[in-house]
């Protein structure tokens, strides 16, 4: 009987409604709620443009849920443009890189290697590169740099990790072909 | 209430309308949109709506076109050629929505019940209800509400802007009102919004601006998501008039019952009457 | 390019949405006219004499169609699985929410109807219910079947013209009655392909197919220039109804005076059917103009 | 940004979005704010409520010209023609603010009699060498010896005052000249003019905003100069309403300026050293510092980053470890570094969060280029276009490069997200935000630092055991850093040491407490810090106030950290007159108080906190106790905003206008037609055209679009992003889609010298023709945001950009160059020699 009397049109009967209200209502409309009730909330900043706008990410279980303007930002208050809007996409769309991909030279393909074997190898090429074209001094005036190890970019990174790639690459192994987007 | 208000905006506070069952809607003004499309993006992003298809329309900056079942909100470029050669041209947005209208076809229409009226006076429909008769996609005096096509998560169902019921049973603005950056979308008790639209269009005609009038259509019994026009409303894609389809239930009706009446007469004296 | 015209419309978009059902609803509109009108048919025939053998097919007409139209709405649903859900409520504002009740109510009356009819022998000889009492019944359940038939027949026409598309709420008053009369015509048609031709069926084509000219004419002479009755004037939607109300008016008049009464019922029929696709087709042309509603 | 840096003191904006909320006018100039910042433009909408009148410069009328109150076409690549005029109308007509000019720019000092200006020289100044195609700057110093106390005519009548020479150099900058070589008709240039002087004096402000609508320009160093010397005469700089708002890039541009991966700097703007010219430290500490004004104390910084960075073996006997550092040899930028890759001198590249395949100039070189690479790595968080150059390139699928020949070796590491890693951003307003870590990264996804670090341990080890001497630097670099259960460096830890830190440790710990800020750093060995100018951010309390967010007051202090010394607005000593006290009670924001005797307010103040107004250094004082109490600029010598920069600039002292490199039009204002230093890197994968080519007579500029951002990565392959604007457009005048036959919504292909590029025609009355000496010249735009993957693919725009450089900071010029437009598609070969040969039957078009 309970069933029965769940349905809109017995509580249209006795109710004496037309059926376009509340009592029309499925028990799952009843319970809906927002998405982000009951989820964690982690304060951060939208990493699209340097207006830097305040987001809160919220998060359940270790995965995301939703990224909103945070209203308390005396910046964006709680507003977003549609890329910060966007940021959950960002995070989440299926094209996002999960696996080092390495390609051999002169190979036609992709192919899936471990983090630890790519980081080796990185590391030896970067060391040789560097040792082959290590230029100490140039007319007697000191240089010591290679200008043959490269590095760009750097505006989407967080300030600590350009402090470390500028102390690692420039003022421990001597590179000056350092740029980023701050030049173009 | 102005731009900068923060957490003392209704665009950003928690609220208990629902609870309190406070009317609610949206005040959209023009004259304070950018056409950022935010309030599409983040509708999308929380309502996890698939894309509308990657194509170019030429209209203007608008690829979207249309309100549709999966874009519940549309931001219209008007863009005006200039009338004379040095004159600034005119470049108008208007981001459309659904109206939740006071008298709502579709609402109206619906044959299960799928679509209700919420608390705070949303006209909401029900997906787990809706069996896709597509009843209330002609009978949206607006063409807001459609149904959407496979294959993609609530295909054959109708949607449309569910007015973030989910989220204002928590106490959360709108997403769409919510992101907007310029608060071109307001959202708020009613009431207020109609008193601040008619202050708005007071405000701009004092500043000289010409033809700026309060969208509120009277024959749909008012809207719930108010606009601002500037100019023709047609520019905006807005009906003059819009008609709630059930007003003509009394002529169609009376016509069917006379139909009837008319059949089974007919057919009683066609058999009586070549009877022997 | 520098002198431009006035914007009229947003970007010439549609304001409103098309309908987006497919063939299955004016299958369906044709299927119950037809078979609700046949109801109506069935209630006549028991004023005539000597047709029990053609009330029992009309009745037959309609409790198939009565059983066809479901399954043809139930295949233009987005969700079929969830046909059910037309039975949570019971909303007099929606044509839709009364048209099903009103096919359920027919249905039930078609089938009792039947069923009352084709036991009648089993209910008064082996059962000994009184005769009387069945006699009523069965005459009880024929009515409410002509009721609710020509209610089934004639609510499409409400369907659409309590809609938001211009062309059809323009013609609110005349859809029922178009409708309606076009499945009072079909239903009579399709008893003179399957019964043979009698007196009462053909008068009452005859009547059909004359008020369908009516309406054949009318739609030519009067609206012109009105925007929300363009697609009417010009496009394919306009053709199909021409042909249509052609077919049903002056076509199956001509049949029967030159007494090819099969072939007025084809016609007929044919033209039923196409005239619920063209409304269909009207429709869509109607929605996609936005001058109608600007 | 040596624009402003030359001329107010700091690389930075001196002004936040939210202050435009109190600004009276708002002209944004060079930026399309409501696209490209529209939560910023938040608060230029909100101060129009209010009243503020609301001006777009802009070539093409865009979203944000649509809210503005007053729009000004220009032709690209004009703006200093039209602040020029607008500097000499103020001049003229006396509308400058000359309390504010006379006390706080050095409008009054004399330059020294060798200068000669471009009035003389047709366009160059004094100091031009034609052989090496650059300047020697040593003509333009000032008077006197003392840079700190330079000789002043407080009359300003003298004629080599700054003042004078300004009145001089602007002569010429009539309205009949923007007219002509911007295409601004005078009344509309009148109108602006009055808008922006109605806006000035005690009571009002104007706030001027730009992006790269004004940096992307052969000369865009000196277009920011000219926009800050008319702020500066309108007495805008350090008020509120006031400032320039320099809008930057993206999250955290402003961060990898301050903490640069560039080439040519350190981080807080200390210089790298030049080999041959800073032999030693003492030399170098002689060139960065200055004898007045916050530089003087740089060598406390200089010493403390390089403890930073060698720790122990920073040492007094071993110049703090200088020698430890690189010196530069020439350009090393992108430009220069992608030249030499071409040439086949470059063996790796990493690329962390770039996607110079579609961002960059000329693309099709810098992709080209990077088949010259032995090895590349790409960190991303998308397979981006630089990523698969190999096998998916426009080069590739036209037989220019073959996969099989390619013999680079790539990598594509997946990066982690914002939300997915902890640290900090700096964004346009010198706000550092902390976050934190909401969700682990999916996959194998790393964060930059855990990719730096864990190569960083992999190369010392290999330095520990190499003999070689060039290896020194690695084995001597401290890499303290404690790390957590990722193998990733614990990010606090590095900001601490960004903050600074007493090298002293108590108990065995690495090092002692944090140091408070910046004044506590000490040339002696004892203080470490990586970046100067963020010190106070991770103080000795252990408050990350990055991460704080409880704001409070009129400029929400406790809400991230602004640097320096958490000061919201630059230079706001001047929003008080000389004699401390508020220029106006609307437009209070930093004063002294008598009472106290310490400088008060809204604000930090950009000040010594207790120096008094009359305060008058005496003799020999150094520093900031060299500046007067008075001098609101306290990292110049002298404590003035610079309105002629005497030092520090490539291409002279003054803004002067020159065509762009490509230009369909000679020069009307100099015979010189372009700047004569801009970096041009001519060759024959990189050609130019020539000025006036009549091949390629239509303006081309670019820009970016809200829906998309930048070079794709972050837009192309999101649906909600991709969708609202899924192909690449050419923004054009009814009139000259007429005149080509190409019609709106249908294809073009846009040709220069470097490529032809297909896309869809967008016909507007948005876009118009100007009239600019005498002809016609129209004026296309496009984005540039399409690529060859993603959800929507295109051409690439920047296949059309030339190579080539300002000569201060090797900026390219992406906003004005030329080309050819037809109808129709492009042949999948890009042939543009069959464009070429078209073209040459062409007539110019018309206006219609
Ligand atoms: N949505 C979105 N926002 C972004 C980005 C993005 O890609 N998408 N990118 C971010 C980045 S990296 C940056 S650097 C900023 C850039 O921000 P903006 O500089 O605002 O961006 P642009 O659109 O490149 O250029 C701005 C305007 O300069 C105009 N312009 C072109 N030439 C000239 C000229 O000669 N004079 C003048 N006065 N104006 C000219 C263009 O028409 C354009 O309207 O935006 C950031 N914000
Ligand atoms: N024609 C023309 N060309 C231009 C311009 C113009 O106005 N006109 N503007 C120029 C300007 S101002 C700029 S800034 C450039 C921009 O051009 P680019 O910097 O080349 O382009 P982005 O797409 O911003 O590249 C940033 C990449 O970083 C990735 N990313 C984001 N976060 C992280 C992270 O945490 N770690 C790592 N490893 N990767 C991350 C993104 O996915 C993206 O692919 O374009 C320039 N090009
Ligand atoms: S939300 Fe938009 S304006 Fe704000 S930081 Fe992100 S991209 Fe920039
Ligand atoms: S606008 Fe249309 S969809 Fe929205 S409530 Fe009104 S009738 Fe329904
Ligand atoms: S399609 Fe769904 S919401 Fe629309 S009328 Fe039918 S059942 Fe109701
Ligand atoms: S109210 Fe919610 S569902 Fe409706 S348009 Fe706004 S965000 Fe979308
Ligand atoms: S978010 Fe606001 S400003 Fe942006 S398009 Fe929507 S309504 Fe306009
Ligand atoms: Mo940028």
């Amino acid at each position: 009987m309970a069933g029965f009397r769940g349905l809109p049109l017995f509580a249209q009967i006795f109710g004496r409604k037309d059926g376009t209200g509340t009592e029309a209502m499925s028990p799952r409309t009843r319970q809906l709620s927002a998405r982000t009730t009951g989820s964690q909330t982690t304060r951060s900043v939208c990493p699209y443009c340097a207006v830097g706008c305040g987001q809160l990410v919220h998060h359940r279980d270790g995965e995301l849920v939703a990224i909103e303007g945070d209203p308390e930002s005396p910046i964006n208050q709680g507003t977003l443009c549609p890329k910060g809007a966007a940021s959950l996409e960002l995070l989440t769309h299926p094209a996002r890189l999960t696996q080092v991909l390495y390609r051999a030279p002169h190979t036609r393909a992709w192919e899936v290697v471990s983090t630890s074997w790519a980081m080796d190898r990185i590391a030896q090429l970067v060391w040789e590169s560097r040792a082959r074209t290590f230029v100490k001094e140039v007319a007697g005036e000191r240089v010591g740099h290679s200008s043959a190890v490269a590095h760009l970019g750097g505006a989407t990174l967080d300030d600590e990790e350009n402090y470390l790639l500028k102390k690692l690459f420039t003022a421990g192994l001597g590179l000056v072909s350092v740029s980023n987007q701050a030049r173009i | 209430m102005a731009i900068g208000d923060g957490l003392a905006s209704n665009n950003q506070r928690r609220h208990l309308y629902v609870e309190q069952q406070v009317t609610v809607g949206f005040f959209t003004d023009p004259t304070l949109c950018i056409g950022c499309k935010a309030c599409e993006v983040a509708c999308k992003e929380h309502n996890a709506l698939p894309h509308d298809g990657f194509v170019f329309t030429a209209m203007s900056y608008d690829n979207t076109g249309a309100l549709g079942a999966s874009s519940y909100r549309h931001v219209k470029f008007v863009e005006e050629t200039a009338l004379a050669p040095d004159a600034p041209p005119g470049f108008l947005f208007l981001s459309d929505v659904c109206k939740h209208c006071e008298r709502a076809g579709c609402l109206e229409a619906c044959p299960t019940g799928a679509i209700v009226r919420t608390e705070v006076g949303g006209v909401f429909v029900q997906d787990d209800i809706c069996n896709g008769c597509g009843y209330c996609v002609v009978s949206c005096p607006f063409g807001v509400i459609d149904r959407r096509q496979g294959p993609v998560p609530g295909a054959g169902g109708a949607h449309k802007c569910t007015f973030c019921y989910d989220r204002q049973k928590d106490g959360l603005v709108p997403a769409c009102a919510k992101t907007c950056p310029t608060e071109s979308i307001q959202f708020g008790p009613l009431s207020e919004l109609r008193e601040r639209a008619e202050a708005r269009r007071q405000t701009l005609l004092d500043r000289g601006i010409a033809g700026v009038s309060v969208y509120d259509p009277s024959s749909v019994g008012g809207i719930h998501a108010l606009f601002l026009t500037v100019g023709d409303g047609a520019r905006f894609g807005l009906p003059s008039s819009p008609e709630v389809p059930t007003t003509h239930l009394r002529a169609a009706w009376s016509s069917a019952l006379l139909t009837s009446l008319f059949a089974i007469v007919a057919s009683a004296l066609a058999f009586w009457g070549a009877g022997p | 390019m520098t002198s431009p015209e006035p914007q009229t419309s947003y970007h010439g978009q549609p304001v409103l949405k098309p309908p987006v059902w497919t063939w299955e609803v004016p299958a369906y509109f044709f299927v119950g006219g037809t078979s609700g009108m046949s109801g109506v048919l069935a209630l006549g025939s028991l004023a005539g004499e000597d047709s029990l053998l053609l009330t029992r097919g009309l009745l037959w007409v309609a409790l198939v169609g009565a059983l066809v139209s479901p399954v043809l709405l139930i295949l233009d649903l987005g969700r079929p699985a969830r046909f059910l859900n037309m039975l949570r409520v019971f909303k007099w504002r929606s044509a839709m929410s009364l048209g099903v009740w009103t096919l359920i109510a027919f249905t039930s009356c078609a089938g009792t109807s039947v069923l009352l009819f084709e036991g009648y022998a089993v209910l008064v000889r082996e059962l000994g219910v009184a005769a009387e009492l069945v006699t009523v019944a069965l005459s009880t359940a024929i009515a409410l079947t002509a009721v609710f038939g020509a209610l089934l027949a004639t609510y499409t026409g409400v369907l659409l013209g309590a809609s938001a598309i211009p062309v059809w709420a323009a013609n609110r008053a005349l859809l029922p009655l178009h409708f309606g009369v076009a499945g009072l015509g079909s239903a009579a048609s399709l008893a003179v392909l399957l019964a043979g031709d009698s007196t009462p069926l053909l008068l009452l084509l005859a009547a059909a197919a004359a008020v369908e000219t009516l309406l054949l004419i009318k739609n030519e002479v009067s609206g012109r220039g009105r925007v929300v009755l363009a697609p009417l004037r010009r496009g394919s939607g306009a053709t199909r109804l021409r042909i249509a109300t052609l077919l049903m008016g002056p076509v199956a008049l001509a049949g029967l005076m030159i007494g090819a009464a099969e072939l007025s019922a084809l016609a007929f029929l044919a033209g039923s059917l196409l005239s619920r696709y063209a409304w269909l087709a009207l429709g869509r042309e109607s929605a996609r103009d936005p001058r109608a509603v600007l | 940004m040596p624009g402003l840096g030359t001329t107010l003191g700091r690389g930075g904006a001196t002004t936040a979005p939210q202050d435009l909320l109190r600004a009276d006018c708002i002209l944004i100039q060079g930026s399309s704010m409501a696209e490209a910042h529209p939560v910023a433009f938040r608060w230029v909408v909100a101060a129009k409520e209010r009243g503020a009148t609301v001006i777009h410069v802009d070539p093409r009328f865009s979203r944000t010209s649509a809210l503005a109150d007053l729009w000004i076409p220009l032709r690209a690549g004009t703006d200093i023609v039209l602040l020029g005029g607008l500097i000499r109308h103020v001049l003229e007509h006396e509308l400058y603010f000359r309390e504010y000019v006379l006390a706080f720019t050095n409008a009054s000092v004399l330059v020294g009699e060798h200068f000669r200006d471009t009035e003389d020289l047709a366009g160059l100044f004094s100091g031009y060498d034609p052989e090496q195609g650059a300047y020697d700057g040593a003509s333009w110093r000032f008077a006197g010896d003392d840079p700190a106390r330079p000789e002043r005519d407080e009359t300003l009548t003298d004629p080599r005052c700054v003042l004078q020479l300004l009145r001089r150099h602007f002569q010429r900058y009539t309205p009949e000249l923007v007219r002509d070589v911007c295409g601004v008709p005078p009344e509309l240039f009148a109108q602006l003019a009055r808008a922006l002087t109605d806006a000035s004096g005690p009571d009002k402000t104007a706030a001027l905003c730009y992006a790269v609508g004004w940096t992307q320009h052969s000369k865009g160093v000196q277009i920011i100069r000219a926009g800050a010397i008319l702020q500066l005469l309108l007495g805008n700089v350090g008020r509120p309403g006031g400032g320039i708002l320099a809008l930057r890039g993206h999250a955290s541009i402003q961060g990898s300026t301050d903490i640069p991966t560039l080439y040519d700097l350190l981080p807080g703007y200390l210089p790298m050293p030049k080999a041959g010219v800073h032999t030693s430290l003492d030399q170098y500490l002689g060139a960065v510092r200055s004898r007045g004004g916050g530089w003087h104390d740089a060598d406390g910084y200089v010493v403390s980053l390089l403890k930073a960075y060698y720790g122990g073996r920073a040492r007094a006997d071993n110049d703090w470890g200088f020698d430890f550092l690189p010196r530069i040899t020439r350009d090393h930028s992108h430009f220069g570094y992608f030249m030499e890759m071409m040439d086949g001198k470059v063996e790796g590249l990493f690329v962390m969060g770039q996607n110079p395949a579609v961002g960059g100039q000329h693309a099709r070189f810098e992709r080209t280029a990077l088949s010259r690479l032995k090895w590349l790595v790409v960190r991303d968080l998308v397979e981006v276009e630089t990523a698969s150059f190999w096998y998916d390139s426009p080069e590739v699928r036209r037989g220019e490069l073959h996969t099989t020949e390619i013999g680079t070796e790539v990598f594509l590491m997946p990066a982690a997200g914002h939300a997915e890693k902890a640290g900090t951003f700096t964004n346009t307003q010198r706000l550092l935000q902390f976050r934190d870590k909401a969700v682990e990264p999916p996959g194998d996804a790393k964060s930059e630092l855990w990719f730096v670090h864990q190569l960083a341990r992999r190369l010392k080890e290999m330095a520990d055991v190499s003999a070689r001497s060039e290896d020194e630097p690695l084995r001597a670099l401290d890499w303290w850093y404690p790390e957590n259960e990722h193998g990733e460096p614990e990010v606090h830890a590095v900001l601490a040491e960004i903050n600074g830190y007493h090298t002293e440790p108590d108990d065995g710990a690495h090092h002692g407490p944090q140091v408070a800020g910046f004044a506590d750093l000490r040339a002696d060995g004892s203080t470490a810090c990586g970046c100067w100018i963020y010190s106070g951010v991770l103080g000795p309390d252990g408050v990350n106030r990055a991460r704080q967010r409880a704001p409070e007051g009129a400029y929400f202090h406790g809400w991230g950290y602004a640097w320096p010394a958490d000061r919201r607005i630059l230079y706001n000593r001047a929003s008080a007159r000389p004699d401390g006290a508020p220029w106006s009670e609307a437009k209070k924001l930093v004063w002294w108080d008598h009472e106290r005797r310490r400088w008060t307010g809204l604000d930090v103040p950009d000040f010594v906190a207790d120096k008094a107004p009359d305060y008058r250094p005496p003799p020999g004082a150094v520093g900031l106790a060299a500046l007067r109490g008075d001098a609101p600029f306290v990292m110049q010598a002298d404590g003035l905003s610079q309105l002629f920069v005497a030092k520090g600039l490539a291409d002279g002292p003054l803004p002067s206008h020159y065509e762009a490199i490509e230009s369909p039009v000679d020069n009307s204002v100099y015979e010189q037609q372009k700047n004569p230093v801009a970096r041009l890197h001519v060759r024959p994968d990189n050609p130019l055209a020539e000025p006036g080519d009549p091949r390629f007579p239509i303006v081309l500029t670019t820009y970016r679009l809200t829906e998309h951002h930048t070079a794709g990565g972050m837009s192309r392959f999101l649906t909600h992003l991709a969708e609202l604007m899924p192909e690449l457009f050419v923004e054009l005048s009814p009139e000259l889609a007429t005149s080509l036959g190409i019609e709106h919504g249908g294809v073009a292909t846009v040709v220069t010298p470097r490529g032809a590029v297909q896309a869809r025609a967008l016909v507007t009355a948005r876009m118009r023709p100007l009239f600019v000496a005498g002809r016609w010249v129209h004026q296309v735009a496009m984005p540039f945001h399409w690529g060859g993957r993603g959800h929507v693919t295109g051409d690439v725009t920047n296949d059309l950009i030339p190579l080539l450089g300002e000569p201060n900071v090797g900026i390219h010029e992406a906003k004005a160059l030329c080309c050819a437009l037809f109808p129709g598609p492009r042949p999948p070969d890009a042939s543009i020699p069959r464009y070429l040969a078209a073209m040459a039957v062409r007539p110019t078009p018309e206006r219609v």
